[in-house]
């Protein structure tokens, strides 16, 4: 295996596309230890934290583009992108120790596919956009749109993503997320549940959007807790409304981490109490 | 805080000095063996069973032979077949012979120059299996049907013998009384039914030796081991060699609660460092510790316990039923010997059932089968004192045994401080504070013996008046420490001039293995031994000086005094700078059986938190009182008893051993095998009780094991304080409870 | 005399006989004498190592050659490791 | 094979070494500089005793290519101390009995100056959360949570 650090997407770009077995990595952090337990090994190891847009976090005024390989502790030290961003911020902090966290990173997140992935569903619900670059220039597509299954993606040969999108909040909109673990730290969500809602001046809901994390393949949208919030103000009815939509929204799986039966309730019980404080977080006027 | 019995003004033992093998710790210098690296080093690697039960029809090493770097490869064809000998399993375990017994067997292994090139080449071999049935659970290992491991094993303590072979090793029956008039004079009756999963040790060191065969047909071994004369014996045993041509020198070792007192990795390393004339490291992975070492057996244990109204316990009803892992074991035993030893009864029938099926084999771990056996016992006195509404620490104290009381096990009690352990909750802050709202509150006791077996210490006065002491303990808890205390305190000598030492297998006497929380007290005592004879050589010089009768010399903190006070005090040093006048270094050597180990209780009190919506627990308080005998350095009796307690709370939470339907294990990491973490727990407050030991010089016990005890029960009382649930398996994962709570039900 | 105790399991070879006096110096000459009374019993104890003795509530391991005191209280147990 | 020319500084030495690019940086440590001070407990990033600070960042080792430290500042273990003068987190460690065994001690002791270095007044949780990605089975955690507390005391007394 060679190693490769490119300083620009151009670079990165033809390494990759001259080589079927050429990997691009981030954080590393499932690579090097499926390295050393004796799997196969790319052909070359393409660096991409030397490139500098990918290690970028750009407030756009009206948005924020975050470098694919953007360490996450970046993202949650920065201020305002916490302020404007909480729950993203907060799922992006969940991903690994302090020490993970200097090397884990949205992109790294994403493009893993895993459907226990953190930050996924709270970018999902923030509508987030990938920002995907291949032989052919870039193009851009919801970040709900990458993954199509565990382990897989809709990146291309010679593709690889760049940067995140995210638009900030509106008015009276933010965001929350919520994962279940058996511990309290190191372990992969059993369940993870994004909400992000906007309020109007009398506490009713006028939008909401909410997905769920580790209870199916991909992230799950829930469309029937989002259409049960809006119109209304957020009631102990409408939050049994959104957990019963998201526990019936699951498609999950036992495995060692969770049984389906614990994963379907849970699943209710995160989604409610993330709506909760995302309502809490407008109300409070931003970050909570 | 400590409860404290009057004793002796000691001027070392108690103190708390920074222990003398601190500084390399913290500055990266302290050499484990995984640091060790010899000119010309190899490094082996094992190749190991895929499946958990198998024959082995035929290996072919040669494609790996054959591979760059390769400098030797072995299989079991390569060792001696022992039988039944002494150490005849545990050879079948470091290496398998005609069949693999579960999942991480080893089956061959490889020297090359490279970790790679020997993963590469262990993968190239090729072994051609015939897959059996296999059993993970005691009930699928019990049942007739059942494909048997061991040709030849019969189940032992039952009359006739069986004439076919099962997988059940034995059958151990504890009786006294008569069960069932107990249960027609009790006034509760409360059973249930319990199972444990296996659990790993988890120190942070994965297993690693070193190994370096000369052509004089001698080795010599760095390991991490809690006892290399063990490994020196079994290494040679299962290399069919004479003891003699073996020499262990221990390293410093990462971690063992007694998954370190066996071997594993040793004989391989010898026998392909003889082969290919070089030195051979294995460095096991984080994943090969998980599936081919430890764990302590998984439990069915099926309890009955009557009471009368008074809270008088009546009797104990047990059918106990443990793993041994692939090789029979005494598990069970053990559990037989423990469940009830912290109450008193006149009734008590405890039938115990060792088995093997196809796991990892049993290590030992804290206080080896007792704490599943606490988790069972003391879940049901707790059901018992919520049935006739008596306080839980009121029912502990009016079934405590006290001195002279039989013990379940058979002999009498001797002087044992579960009395004051009990008292010492009560009486605490924690037992005192009102328990948090949403939370509920757990008692529990436990039991262990604690051990005395073979030690042997050399102390050598040095020129300068220093000492080195040289034992053959290794050090897993900080017991160097509290030999240098022992022996500052016998000498009258500063703690930090002396040099505490743990010897290599031909520098100091035969030593058993730091286990049976022994080193302490039974190294600590020949170390004693060593001094007093040390003393008594001191006080001669000085009589040599002073041209006196030596009854005339007195030791006075450190010091050679003349009673009749008609010379000068000569300090330790001016005897040892003059030794040579006086007839030569001062040196002295104890190698002894301990006897009288001191049986060990401790109490908990754990306050739990539980989210009924999602099955999460937190623990909020914990306080833990245990009977040290003697708290040699405080802070290490202080360690020993939260690192037990946090191991327990993560076997009553979240560790479990978790197997696909082949036998292979789902969770062999540090991810999804949870041990806790420092954010999962509170400060762990103790309370060391000090009902001195009277067979020990100091009133040493040994603390290393008992606090593991207690926890899985104690953790249980306060889910149901807190839930009204009574959870009977473990672990009490976040989906168990809920599944409890009835919210999950598919 | 030493008191001799017999757990359930060992009074299979005493004919259910829980406990016996007998007078002897050590665990060797103790075991030769249980043999004579309860022929079967000695060999079973003295199988190598396989069982501690516990005398006066304190186990010993490897116990032939301990000597017994006056009245002592003796059990035949399992032999102990740990952790 | 070609192997890889990697120059950095390490606890404020320049250092070279040759690894191959497949290689973890911890291996490299271990067996290509000889810094037995970096521990392996698990090789996944899941017990932290690999712990390193690369370029003031805390890392775990076991997940970094070894290429990648060219240019870079490590801080491992070996570094901590000015000379004979121990950090106060060894200090600390020493006198409040953190450790046991010790092989987590390195780990730790990284993972908290990295801590420290950040916030140089946590509160007890803030100390738990930081150091979640260490693992230690010996000490039950509480005397290290109670080490590192005091050594923040005595750093921010010192400044």
């Amino acid at each position: 295996m060679k190693y490769a650090a490119p300083t620009s997407v151009e670079e990165a770009q033809s390494l990759l596309a001259g080589d079927a077995d050429a990997k691009v990595f981030a954080g590393a952090t499932d690579l090097v230890p499926q390295m050393r337990a004796g799997r196969p090994e790319p052909s070359i190891a393409i660096d991409l934290k030397k490139i500098d847009r990918l290690m970028a976090l750009g407030d756009n005024g009206g948005s924020w583009t975050i470098g694919a390989a953007t360490p996450t502790s970046s993202l949650t030290g920065n201020g305002a992108f916490s302020g404007d961003l909480p729950g993203l911020s907060y799922a992006a902090g969940l991903i690994g120790s302090d020490q993970i966290q200097n090397r884990s990173s949205l992109g790294g997140n994403l493009c893993n596919a895993s459907p226990a992935a953190d930050s996924v569903p709270a970018m999902v619900v923030n509508d987030a956009r990938a920002v995907i670059a291949g032989a052919d220039g870039t193009r851009t597509i919801p970040v709900a749109d990458v993954v199509t299954g565990p382990g897989s993606t809709c990146l291309g040969d010679g593709e690889f993503l760049v940067e995140i999108e995210v638009d900030k909040p509106t008015a009276n909109t933010s965001d929350a997320y919520l994962r279940m673990i058996p511990r309290t730290e190191m372990d992969i969500a059993v369940v993870g549940a994004a909400a992000r809602v906007t309020l109007d001046d009398s506490g009713n809901c006028t939008a909401a959007t909410i997905a769920l994390g580790a209870v199916a393949p991909t992230v799950v949208r829930v469309p029937d807790a989002e259409t049960a919030l809006v119109g209304g103000p957020i009631s102990d009815e409408s939050l049994a409304a959104v957990a019963a939509a998201a526990s019936a929204a699951c498609n999950p799986i036992d495995d060692k981490r969770g049984t389906i039966a614990y994963r379907r309730q849970v699943a209710g019980v995160l989604a409610k109490r993330a709506v909760l404080q995302a309502a809490e977080r407008v109300q409070n006027g931003g970050a909570a | 805080m400590t409860a404290t019995e009057e004793r002796p003004d000691y001027k070392y033992v108690g103190t708390r000095p920074i222990r003398h093998d601190g500084l390399d710790k913290v500055i990266g210098k302290a050499r484990y063996a995984a640091d060790l690296v010899l000119p010309g080093m190899l490094h082996g690697h094992i190749l190991r069973s895929p499946h958990a039960h198998a024959k082995i029809v035929s290996i072919d090493t040669s494609a790996a032979e054959a591979m760059p770097g390769v400098k030797s490869v072995v299989t079991g064809a390569d060792f001696p077949d022992l039988g039944a000998a002494p150490n005849g399993d545990l050879a079948k375990n470091v290496i398998a012979r005609d069949k693999v017994l579960y999942e991480g067997h080893a089956v061959a292994a490889v020297a090359a120059g490279t970790r790679r090139e020997a993963m590469d080449a262990a993968n190239a071999i090729v072994v051609n299996y015939e897959v059996l049935g296999h059993s993970l659970t005691i009930d699928q290992t019990m049942s007739p049907d059942a494909e048997i491991l061991h040709d030849g094993l019969i189940t032992r303590g039952i009359e006739p013998a069986p004439t076919e072979a099962s997988n059940i090793v034995a059958r151990t029956c504890f009786e006294r009384g008569d069960i069932d008039q107990a249960f027609a004079e009790s006034d509760v009756i409360v059973e249930r039914e319990f199972s444990t999963t296996p659990i790993h040790q988890g120190y942070i060191e994965p297993h690693a030796c070193v190994a370096d065969t000369g052509q004089d047909g001698k080795t010599v071994v760095w390991c991490s081991s809690q006892g290399h004369f063990r490994v020196r014996s079994a290494t040679a045993d299962v290399l069919g060699w004479d003891t003699s041509r073996v020499k262990v020198i221990p390293a410093e070792i990462g971690g063992g609660f007694g998954g370190k007192t066996t071997i594993y990795l040793e004989p391989l390393a010898v026998e392909m460092s003889a082969r290919s004339g070089r030195p051979v490291k294995i460095v096991m992975t984080r994943d090969e510790v998980f599936r081919a070492t430890g764990p302590t057996p998984g439990s069915k244990l099926k309890l009955k316990v009557g009471a009368k109204n008074d809270g008088t316990i009546t009797g104990v009803k047990a059918w106990m039923a443990y793993e041994n892992g692939a090789f029979p074991g005494n598990a069970a035993m053990l559990g037989c010997m423990t469940v009830v030893s912290p109450y008193t009864m006149e009734h008590m029938y405890l039938e115990g059932f060792d088995v093997v099926l196809n796991k990892p084999v049993n290590a030992a771990y804290r206080a080896p089968s007792a704490p599943m056996a606490a988790f069972a016992m003391d879940t049901l006195l707790d059901e018992v004192a919520e049935n006739i509404g008596m306080d839980p620490i009121e029912i502990r104290l009016h079934n405590c045994p006290s001195e002279g009381d039989p013990a379940p096990y058979g002999p009498k009690w001797p002087t044992i401080g579960l009395k004051e352990c009990l008292e010492a909750i009560r009486d605490s802050d924690h037992y005192k504070s009102p328990v948090p709202e949403n939370a509920g509150r757990g008692i529990a006791s436990g039991f262990w013996f604690n051990i005395g077996e073979a030690s042997s210490a050399t102390v050598n006065l040095n020129e300068n008046g220093t000492a080195t002491v040289v034992t053959g303990s290794p050090d897993i808890g900080g017991s160097r420490a509290s030999m240098a205390l022992m022996a500052a305190e016998e000498l009258g000598l500063d703690v930090y001039s002396i040099t505490p030492v743990v010897g290599d297998t031909e520098v100091v006497g035969f030593t058993d293995v730091t286990e049976g929380s022994r080193a302490t007290f039974a190294t600590g005592m020949a170390v004693v031994e060593a001094c007093r004879d040390l003393k008594m050589q001191l006080r001669q010089r000085a009589s040599t000086a002073w041209d006196c009768d030596v009854e005339e010399v007195e030791w006075v903190d450190g010091h050679a005094v003349h009673s009749p006070g008609d010379h000068e005090a000569l300090s330790l040093a001016a005897i040892t700078a003059a030794a040579k006048r006086t007839g030569g270094p001062l040196g002295a050597t104890a190698s002894l059986n301990a006897r009288g180990a001191g049986p060990a209780f401790s109490t908990h009190v754990v306050d739990i938190a539980v989210d009924k919506e999602t099955g999460q627990t937190q623990v909020l308080r914990y306080t833990t009182a245990q009977d040290a005998g003697t708290a040699i350095h405080p802070s290490y009796v202080e360690g020993q008893m939260q690192g037990g307690v946090v191991q327990g709370i993560g076997w009553a939470l979240n560790e479990e051993y978790i197997h696909d339907a082949d036998g292979r294990m789902e969770n062999s990491s540090f991810l999804d095998y949870r041990i806790p973490v420092a954010s999962d727990l509170p400060m762990i407050e103790t309370i060391i009780v000090e009902v001195p030991n009277p067979s020990h010089p100091y009133g040493v016990r040994g603390v290393g094991e008992v606090g593991i005890v207690p926890p899985l029960a104690a953790i249980a009382n306060a889910v149901h304080d807190a839930t009204g649930l009574r959870m009977s398996d473990l672990p009490m994962s976040p989906p168990r409870i809920l599944a409890a709570l009835g919210e999950a039900v598919e | 005399m030493a008191h001799v105790h017999f757990a359930s399991g060992q009074r299979r070879l005493t004919g259910g006989v829980a406990e016996v006096q007998v007078e002897a110096g050590t665990v060797r000459e103790l075991v030769r004498k249980l043999e004579e009374m309860f022929p079967g019993l000695g060999a079973h104890l003295d199988e190598t190592s396989a069982t501690a003795v516990a005398i006066d509530g304190y186990i010993i391991p490897d116990a032939m050659y301990e000597p017994v005191p006056e009245n002592a209280e003796v059990h035949f147990v399992a032999p102990l490791g740990g952790g | 094979m070609s192997r890889t020319h990697v120059i950095c500084n390490i606890n404020g030495d320049d250092v070279e070494f040759l690894c191959d690019d497949g290689e973890s940086l911890l291996d490299a440590l271990r067996d290509d500089v000889g810094l037995m001070g970096v521990k392996e407990g698990c090789g996944t990033g899941d017990c932290g005793a690999c712990s390193v600070l690369m370029d003031g960042k805390l890392n775990c080792s076991c997940l970094i290519l070894a290429p990648e430290a060219n240019g870079t500042d490590l801080l491992t273990v070996e570094g901590m101390a000015d000379g004979d003068h121990l950090h106060p987190l060894q200090q600390c460690f020493l006198e409040g009995a953190a450790l046991q065994c010790g092989i987590c001690t390195p780990g730790f002791l990284i993972a908290a100056k990295a801590l420290l270095d950040q916030n140089p007044e946590p509160t007890e949780t803030e100390v738990r959360y930081a150091l979640a990605g260490n693992l230690c089975r010996c000490t039950g955690y509480d005397k290290i949570v109670r080490s590192v507390l005091e050594a923040a005391v005595q750093i921010r007394e010192t400044v």
